[in-house]
């Protein structure tokens, strides 16, 4: 469905990421001293890119309110204060209270760690799905493929969002703890995420399987394991790192889609996304921002700076799209 | 010549391109990719093959080495028919036969440092002791024209023909008895080339490797090999050794071939053959002799008539109903 | 190519057999059914409705009275409705289509344009700027991106309905009741607009730079042809023949609606139908709507490979 | 952080001042029954006024089943509140007034029911409506193949389950009289039967041209194309849109000044289109702030008035815990649902003393309390073996008191989870909530997965329908495993008559018995707050039927007088 | 031959961007093509033959390089100084180019004939009708029949050597005085390349282009060319006539490059060998590129450039070894 299209979208950006970088260039002696990885290469290009560098300051920064910010807080997360109801910013709740009296700040912080662990947790787990069935896929060729490719399409034909529904209400039946709940939104959105990602990385690895380095290991006789694990996941990487940091952004996202719908992390644990969601009707909207403004721009800006890092980061990992 | 058993023999060696994996109806187009080629190398011996793009020569290396399937035929190394051997024993006898690739850009993983690249297939047959893994790169690295200090850097740092080099030296650390070459210079300068081709001369003399040598480039071949074979469009046209092709060839397309390389000489004023046409598509290719659409000399018999493979004279084969 | 499309139409039957079963069997995972929803039922009524509607035969056994009707072209029979799924669809399905191609339309003209515009002036100013807005609008929550619009554009200015299809009550007909559509879908169409058209966007423009990279785009300059001429005929063409395929994709988008967006808007479209139908369970109408949107996923990923093959001549079919 | 202190003197001085801020507020903050007029009904949106002489609602998506008895969704009923009336209306108070039958008799032995139409009954077509309708619609109710959600057979007519199951072609309780007159007999004496029986009514030649018994599926062509009695009659349904009506110039009680009535399909809460004036009238969740919103508009007439529903939370039952009423006393005690309610609702709800609402004729303020009572909650704990362990959460025999409380996502549960969770703490109780959508919810209790879940009633004609599920024979899921034998006495005894006080007796003695052996924890009567578009009088909505009942009513004023 | 220059280069200077820096890829060239004239530019993979081609043709893309000094004088008219409206009006008409790869030179979704007519029309100002004729015309003389087919097919339905014939008749469609030929041969096969060769003899003869014809085949440049430049990291170390230049080389990298090449029929033991191989353009020092490889290295050269110097008439080398006043 259109509302949830984040991934898909960002999927069809990544075609472009393919076909892995192979930089043909005899560098001089010089040069050869202080880039001797590949990787040191792309750094060196990766910190050439100003608008990829602010992303990632801004999501350290992130990280950082979220991580250690708490601590300097003299609010705790769920100290409900009925006294202290709605109160705009001051001094002391810089970011005002909500319909509870918590400290929007103080939230705002731990509902970060919660909205970046969900991020960051779906794309691992999307990640490692969708490599290592799109390795099998593409390497084993044959009833392997069939299977696994027959099961993404199965998946991804159904739409996202209803999909996201259905397992939202099946995932309910396991007695989870609320604090876990961000776990089941993870597995959840990386059940969605990884067939497309799958597809991608079968694929590069159909289109590496023709190439001639490839086809070395065959004339060499290397073993199975080492063919994939030495020589065609370092190849994938690229592509991993680009559509996983993408994947980051479109999974905050999609959280807050289901925040929406009361399908996401369970409050009193603060998520930006149920964040945003509580503070959903015209009234707060009008009456008081300080609840909507701050979670609407972090996640904005998180996803903004996810997606120029991940813009960068694929620049640089893609040396073709050079700039002066 | 002697009755002893050939390294290597390949007997009607046929591979066809289709689509195999269609379930309701095979594909009508087969590509004949390989159509019934013949030959033997004998130890010691770099056996030529020439051909244009398409002609079936890579089809027929990797065929060899059982990098890919085939249709039909049989590739007998020591006797033994490779196609035939289970997966354990193919994999015991890779050492004893390699693959140099064309194209020295991307036949070296751009993520793997050459130091590990060319010891990685000794450490995973388990044939060298790890300790002794770099001693052993070292040493190739050397025999390769490289620099011991360039065993931890990465191919990209390489240029093309240090790259082949890479690819040589990956190749002949495995002690292997024979090795595929496939268009081994076709991608490189000339001033590299010759350092290339003069690599696999000195190969040659001193560690008694065999050789299938796969060129389009007749002069190249004409240096390094003492037996050739002429393909065209998976059929093999001409075989013999170098001194009987290029003094007296007998096949017309091995004649325009010849005549269709530039001399270096802007003096020198030959009679060139020009064929006309293109090579035909493998998918339909000509009946009759493949050759006729485009031979000087062609006539209906050509048309209709394959032509017999004959040997003509001693150890040289040709195609052709006119030779 | 009769063959092609044959062979094709053969391959679909596995999917969609195993998209049946996935979609009725997570389905019949979910906690709930139809006649749970009233909990003021008694135990022996709701025993009775359970044989009414055949809640009491096992999985399997109604899967394949469903999966049976289905290939019948009988969708089933909505509880909630209590008329067939397929009516229901029909009633809904439309003004969620409408929504969607205009979005669809829109998105793609705009994405276009940028895409060409950012990448014939890679890094210019023009391209930084385009890339924040472009991503500013995939970053924003769709429903927070819809309240805004609602409060500001129709409730704060009035500029635009609220909501809904038409004018409460109105009676137009021909070209009024059209513009009075036409009125209300602009903000949906706005807010799809808006979420969709970064992604599409970021890809014309990698793809864009890509082929004026080319050979041939080089070839068109070495003939002395105007720059507009090699933009639009010789990169922007080959630039839009892998788009092709995506267009092709978004066919079940249309159909399928924008649950969020039809949701806030109060539009009559299938998605807000569908979220109606889940709280209720509902689940001749959940499956026949899914297994719908399955089958045009399938067809549309065939039409997408077909459509590349007429449009690229390269892979045209024999 | 101050929440994660164990040391239980830290909490109880911080929570003894929390009650008293909250005491507070408390007397000063629960909000009044009232209509507050528009301040300034010239400010009504152009929109409105220009729409003349149509009425607006909303509602959200019906399920387009307009045929009484058959809908399976609550919004269909709406719809078909405008067109039927029931026999026998209920008023703001919760007592039978007439409908369309302009009086009633209950025999001597409570057990007979003779109905009394009005005169010149007619259709919304002009066909003339009577007691064989009547008749005709009971036995439809009865019919084996009906599957909607109306259980008539509740009221016992005689003959009633022979119809049903049995192969009578008639039913024996049922007595046509005459054209006005109708007469049921019935088994037993319940006094809910009176309006049971008395519902809408559905036309015989129309709805019953080609009934046969069980057959019931011609049914579904019609539901689209209803002919009811109402002051409106239905003129078009527009799917995810609209519903028009048109005056019903037959209605008994005179043709309605509104020319014209729809209900247009809206979802939640739909502010902005009552400030575009797109509607007339809406609904709005109960709160200061969408109070302040009517007022702010200036154009909008306010009603506040309360519900005859109720909230709660369930004990299961069946789980061990909860057997000690001790326990589930310590839980009810132990939940500070003064401030949960006050916080939420900001003075738009009250807590819940007994099972039923402030509207009723049941109630009474002197049973059950509201009290927050943490000390008294250890105690019962204590007392029924429960002792503090070592993280501060209690344990018996092993095992530690960890309750799984589910709720559907939204509404008051934001509130209430992170104080419920504050307040079981203090009290040694680890509470884990499960969030999930209505119907899951509704299943998984089904299941007897939940230690506790909660629900709210839904609007509460007889008080009885506040208790019945208390029986220990009741069927419902939600609250399974309760009661005993005396109490079961207690809820018979509730309807077991006609007479109002005496039922008001029977109920009071019901709701003490229920006080020391809570069946559930109540949590809340909710207020209802709506808001009308100057320009039309007439809505006076209340608590049993919404806006129905006055829809007749309606009248467009020109706001600028 | 005292024809006039129709193409002269005055101290060419062609940088593209890359990480490192500037790469000089083209170094203060100067060249001339006279009237009817063959001139090839030879060098190994990399010498800036190419980046001389597309500074001539103004199509370096200004995202990557830029021509930074020097004049391309086409008839006396400097390019780089031309508006480029009028740059593009002589270019495909005055002068043409076709490129190496004639698969992906070609735009894969427009048939042939489109491809073939587009300058006709752009340039010629002739009807699409009048385009056709013209088009199925030069399909002929490019030595392809069935030229309604040709016409109306797709790049990907023809093979290599009719593609390149193809990029032969968009090139001359206009009648150019100046074809520029950046390697037409090296991507196809040897019968192929005898072909194509004939071609473009032929029709220079015929229309009496001038050709610039880039390639690293000496076996080609011996075959075409009236005069020959030899290329190397940027800079051209020598130039002659052809027979000259080959009977005569001076530079010991054009001497090597002679010698390196197997040759068919005069097999050797083994093939000489220049070794090292070609340095990087980015951070070159002032001295001989060659240096590092050069048999004859002396200290001047790793210091300082040589310049050009006329041996004989017309044949020109840059090299310290034929300067007589250094060689103390
Ligand atoms: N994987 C494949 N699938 C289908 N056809 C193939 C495949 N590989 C090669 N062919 C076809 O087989 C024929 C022979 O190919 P092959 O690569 O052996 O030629 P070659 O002589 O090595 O040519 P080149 O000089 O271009 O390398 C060609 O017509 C080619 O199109
Ligand atoms: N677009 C570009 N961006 C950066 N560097 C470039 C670009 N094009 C060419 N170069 C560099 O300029 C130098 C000259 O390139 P050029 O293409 O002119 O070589 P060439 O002589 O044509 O080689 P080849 O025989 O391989 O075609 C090379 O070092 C190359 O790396
Ligand atoms: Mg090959
Ligand atoms: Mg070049």
């Amino acid at each position: 469905m259109k509302d949830i299209d984040v991934c898909t979208t960002y999927s069809k950006e990544l075609k472009k990421v393919e076909n892995p970088p192979i930089t043909i260039a005899s560098k001089s002696k010089a040069e050869k001293r202080k880039k001797s990885s590949l990787w040191g290469q792309v750094l060196q290009r990766f910190l050439k890119k100003k608008i990829a560098l602010v992303g990632l300051g801004f999501l350290l920064f992130i990280f950082l309110f979220s991580l250690i910010g708490p601590f300097f807080s003299p609010y705790a997360t769920e100290g409900v204060n009925p006294t202290q109801i709605n109160l705009p910013p001051s001094s002391e709740h810089w970011l005002g209270t909500d319909k509870l009296g918590r400290d929007v700040l103080t939230r705002l912080m731990f509902a970060g760690r919660i909205s970046l662990t969900v991020g960051v947790g779906a794309m691992v787990l999307s990640v490692t799905f969708g490599a290592l069935l799109g390795i099998l896929a593409g390497y084993y060729k044959g009833i392997i493929d069939q299977i696994v490719m027959r099961i993404a399409d199965i998946l991804m034909t159904l739409p996202s969002l209803p999909l996201l529904f259905i397992m939202a209400a099946v995932m309910s039946e396991w007695k989870v703890p609320t604090e876990q709940r961000l776990y089941i939104v993870m597995l959840m959105l990386s059940l969605v995420g990884w067939p497309g990602l799958a597809r991608l990385v079968r694929s590069q690895v159909l289109s590496l399987r023709e190439r001639q380095f490839i086809q070395a290991t065959d004339a060499l006789g290397l073993r199975d394991h080492r063919k994939l694990l030495n020589h065609l996941l370092p190849n994938i990487v690229p592509l991993l790192i680009v559509s996983g940091t993408l994947s980051i952004g479109g999974a905050i996202l999609s959280e807050s889609v289901l925040s929406y719908f009361g399908l996401g992390v369970v409050p009193p644990t603060a998520s930006w996304g149920n964040m945003i969601n509580a503070a959903n009707s015209l009234i707060d909207f009008q009456k008081r921002p300080w609840l909507w403004i701050p979670p609407g721009i972090a996640i904005f800006l998180t996803v903004i700076s996810i997606n120029l890092l991940g813009d960068g980061l694929r620049d640089a990992i893609d040396p073709n799209m050079k700039r002066r | 010549m002697s009755k002893a058993l050939p390294l290597l023999e390949v007997k009607n060696l046929k591979k066809y391109y289709g689509d195999s994996s269609n379930l309701f109806r095979r594909n009508p187009e087969v590509v004949k990719a390989v159509d019934g080629v013949s030959f033997t190398i004998e130890k010691g011996e770099t056996f030529g093959l020439v051909g244009e793009s398409g002609s079936g020569k890579s089809t027929i290396g990797k065929s060899i080495l059982r990098l890919s399937s085939i249709t039909d035929g049989e590739v007998l190394y020591k006797g033994q028919n490779i196609h035939k051997l289970s997966k354990k024993d193919m994999r015991n006898l890779r050492p004893k036969l390699q693959f140099i690739f064309q194209d020295p850009y991307s036949s070296l993983n751009p993520r793997i440092r050459i130091g590990d690249a060319i010891g990685e297939a000794l450490i995973d047959h388990g044939l060298v002791d790890k300790s002794e893994i770099r001693e052993r790169v070292l040493e190739v690295l050397d025999i390769c024209g490289l620099a011991p200090y360039q065993i931890d850097r990465y191919p990209h740092e390489f240029s093309g023909g240090q790259r082949q080099r890479i690819g040589i030296a990956r190749a002949i650390i495995l002690n292997p008895d024979f090795i595929v070459a496939d268009e081994p210079v076709s991608a490189l300068d000339v001033s590299i080339q010759a350092q290339i081709i003069n690599l696999f001369s000195d190969l040659q003399k001193e560690r008694d490797i065999t050789f299938l040598f796969i060129s389009h480039d007749l002069s190249v071949v004409e240096h390094l090999c003492s037996k050739i074979g002429v393909l065209y469009l998976g059929t093999m046209m001409e075989l013999g050794s170098r001194d009987q092709l290029y003094g007296n060839p007998l096949h017309p397309y091995t004649k325009a071939l010849l005549s269709a390389v530039p001399v270096p000489d802007p003096t020198l004023k030959r009679e060139r053959i020009i064929i006309k046409g293109d090579i035909p598509n493998p998918a339909d290719p000509p009946k009759g002799c493949k050759f006729h659409t485009r031979c000087p000399i062609a006539t209906d018999m050509c048309r209709i008539e394959v032509p017999e493979f004959r040997e003509v004279e001693a150890n040289h084969f040709v195609a052709c109903h006119f030779a | 190519m009769r063959n092609y499309v044959l062979k094709r139409l053969l391959y679909l039957i596995p999917t969609l057999i195993g998209a049946s079963m996935l979609i009725f069997f997570l389905y019949s995972l979910v906690p709930g059914n139809f006649v749970d929803s009233d909990p003021n039922l008694t135990t022996e009524r709701k025993a009775e409705l359970y044989a009414l509607y055949g809640f009491d035969q096992p999985d399997i056994e109604r899967y394949f009275i469903w999966i049976g009707n289905l290939l019948q072209g009988d969708l089933g029979y909505s509880l909630q409705f209590q008329r067939p799924v397929t009516e229901v669809l029909g009633n809904y399905i439309w003004s969620s289509f409408f929504v969607a191609l205009a979005s669809l339309i829109l998105t793609w003209l705009i994405a276009v344009i940028i895409g060409v515009v950012s990448a014939t002036k890679q890094y210019s100013f023009f391209d930084s700027f385009i890339t924040i807005i472009v991503f500013a609008a995939m970053a924003t929550p769709s429903f927070f991106l819809g309240l805004i619009l609602i409060k500001f554009l129709a409730v704060d200015l009035g500029w635009f309905p609220a909501g809904g299809m038409i004018t409460t009550g109105s009676n137009l007909t021909g070209w009024d009741y059209v513009k009075d559509v036409a009125e209300h879908m602009i903000l949906p169409v706005l807010v799809l607009t808006m979420l969709g058209i970064g992604g599409l966007t970021r890809y014309f423009r990698t793809n864009m730079l890509e082929v004026i990279k080319q050979d041939f785009v080089r070839t068109a300059r070495a003939k002395g042809l105007k720059e507009r001429v090699v933009i639009y005929k010789h990169a922007l063409r080959n630039a839009l023949l892998p788009a092709i395929t995506l267009f092709a994709f978004e066919l079940p988008a249309l159909f399928s609606g924008a649950i969020i967006t039809e949701q806030i808007f109060n539009w009559p479209g299938i998605g807000a139908i569908y979220m109606q139908a889940f709280t209720v369970r509902d689940y001749p109408l959940l499956m026949g709507f899914t297994m719908f949107i399955a089958l045009l996923t399938v067809i549309s990923n065939l039409l997408a490979d077909l459509l590349y093959g007429v449009a690229d001549p390269r892979v045209r079919l024999k | 952080a101050c929440s994660d202190e164990d040391s239980g003197t830290g909490n109880e001085s911080e929570q003894a001042t929390n009650t008293e801020t909250q005491t507070e507020t408390e007397t000063s903050i629960v909000v009044e029954d009232a209509r507050h007029e528009a301040t300034e009904p010239a400010a009504s949106p152009a929109l409105a006024i220009n729409r003349g002489d149509t009425v607006v609602v909303g509602l959200q998506e019906p399920g387009g089943v307009f045929t009484p008895y058959f809908n399976t969704s609550g919004y269909d009923g709406n719809v078909q509140a405008v067109m039927f009336p029931p026999l026998v209306e209920i008023n703001e108070a919760g007592e039978a007034v007439p409908g369309l039958a302009k009086s009633w008799d209950i025999s001597e032995d409570g057990l007979t029911y003779t109905y009394n139409l009005q005169d010149d009954l007619l259709f919304d077509d002009g066909t003339p409506l009577t007691a064989a309708d009547v008749a005709f619609t009971l036995t439809l109710l009865h019919d084996p193949s009906y599957g909607g959600g109306t259980d008539i057979t509740e009221a016992k007519i005689v003959g009633g389950l022979d119809y049903k199951n049995g192969d009578a072609d008639t039913i024996s309780g049922i007595n046509v009289i005459n054209e006005k007159t109708i007469e049921v007999t019935t088994e037993v004496v319940n006094a809910r039967s009176l309006r049971l029986i008395g519902g809408q009514v559905l036309k015989k030649d129309y709805y019953g041209k080609d009934y046969q018994k069980g057959q019931l599926d011609y049914l579904n062509a019609l539901h689209q194309k209803p002919v009811g009695a109402g002051p409106f009659r239905f003129v078009e349904y527009l799917p995810g849109q609209e519903i028009r009506f048109e005056a019903n110039e037959y209605y008994y009680d005179g043709k309605p000044e509104v020319a014209q009535f729809i209900y247009k399909t809206t979802e939640g809460d739909s502010l902005q289109f009552f400030q575009t004036g797109e509607l007339d009238y809406s609904a709005l969740s109960a709160n200061q702030d969408n109070f302040e919103f009517l007022q702010t508009l200036g154009f909008a007439d306010i009603n506040v008035y309360t519900s005859s529903a109720y909230g709660y939370m369930t004990f299961n039952h069946e789980k061990e815990v909860f057997k000690d009423p001790k326990v589930r006393q310590a839980f009810v005690l132990g939940l500070d649902r003064q401030t949960i309610i006050s916080t939420h609702y900001q003075g738009y709800a009250e807590v819940a003393n007994i099972p039923v609402s402030p509207t009723s004729w049941a109630y009474t303020d002197e049973i059950g309390s509201t009290k927050y009572d943490p000390e008294k909650a250890k105690q019962l704990l204590e007392e029924a073996g429960w002792v503090e362990g070592a993280d501060g959460i209690r344990e018996k025999d092993g095992k530690k008191l960890t309750v799984y409380y589910f709720t559907s996502a939204g509404g008051l549960g934001d509130t209430l989870i992170p104080i419920a969770k504050e307040n079981y703490k203090a009290i040694g109780i680890d509470l884990q909530v499960e969030q999930m959508d209505f119907n899951a919810l509704l299943s998984r209790v089904g299941n007897g997965d939940h230690d506790l879940a909660s629900f709210s009633t839904t609007m509460l004609t007889d008080p009885y329908n506040g208790i019945e599920n208390f029986h220990s024979k009741s069927a419902s899921s939600i609250i399974k495993g309760f009661g005993n034998e005396e109490i079961d006495a207690l809820i018979e005894a509730t309807i077991a008559t006609n007479d109002l006080e005496e039922r008001t007796n029977a109920f009071h003695n019901l709701y003490k018995a229920l006080d020391e052996n809570p069946p559930v924890i109540l949590m809340d009567y909710k207020k209802v707050l709506s808001g009308t578009n100057a320009r039309v009088d007439g809505f006076e909505p209340n608590g049993y039927r919404g806006i129905a009942s006055s829809l007749k009513d309606l009248k467009i004023v020109d706001v600028n007088k | 031959m005292a024809k006039e220059p129709i193409l002269q280069i005055n101290q060419l200077l062609t940088q593209f961007y890359s990480d490192g820096g500037k790469v000089n890829a083209v170094n203060n060239v100067s060249l001339e093509i006279r009237e009817g004239q063959t001139v090839c530019l030879v060098g190994e993979s990399g010498c800036g033959k190419s980046a001389t081609a597309m500074s001539v043709m103004g199509l370096i893309d200004p995202s990557s390089g830029q021509v930074s000094n020097g004049e391309v004088l086409f008839e006396g008219q400097d390019l780089l100084k031309m508006k480029k409206g009028d740059l593009r009006r002589l270019r495909g008409k005055d002068f043409a180019m076709i490129f190496q790869e004639p698969m992906s030179s070609l735009n894969p979704v427009l048939t042939i004939g489109e491809q073939i007519t587009e300058s006709i029309i752009e340039h010629e100002l002739l009807s699409k009708k009048e385009a056709k004729q013209r088009g199925l015309e030069l399909i002929n003389l490019v030595g392809i029949g069935r030229g309604e087919e040709i016409f109306s097919s797709y790049p990907h339905q023809l093979s290599g050597g009719m593609l390149q014939r193809i990029m032969i008749a968009i090139a001359i469609s206009c009648n150019p005085r100046l074809l520029i030929a950046d390697e037409p041969t090296t991507a196809l096969d040897v019968t192929i390349q005898a072909q194509i060769l004939d071609l473009l003899r032929n029709l220079k003869e015929e229309r009496n282009m001038s050709m610039l014809l880039i390639t690293h085949d000496l076996g080609v440049v011996a075959e075409v060319a009236d005069y020959v430049i030899v290329m190397y990291a940027g800079k051209i170390i020598e130039q002659g006539p052809v027979v000259e230049l080959f009977k005569n080389p001076k530079h010991p990298y054009t001497k090597g490059l002679l010698a390196a090449k197997p040759v068919i029929n005069q097999r050797r033991e083994k093939l000489y060998t220049i070794p090292g191989q070609v340095p990087n353009l980015i951070d070159l020092q002032p001295s001989c590129y060659f240096s590092e490889r050069c048999e004859h290295c002396m200290s001047i050269c790793t210091t300082k450039q040589p310049p050009m110097k006329q041996i004989r008439d017309s044949h020109d080398v840059a090299c310290w070894l034929y300067e007589e006043e250094v060689s103390v």
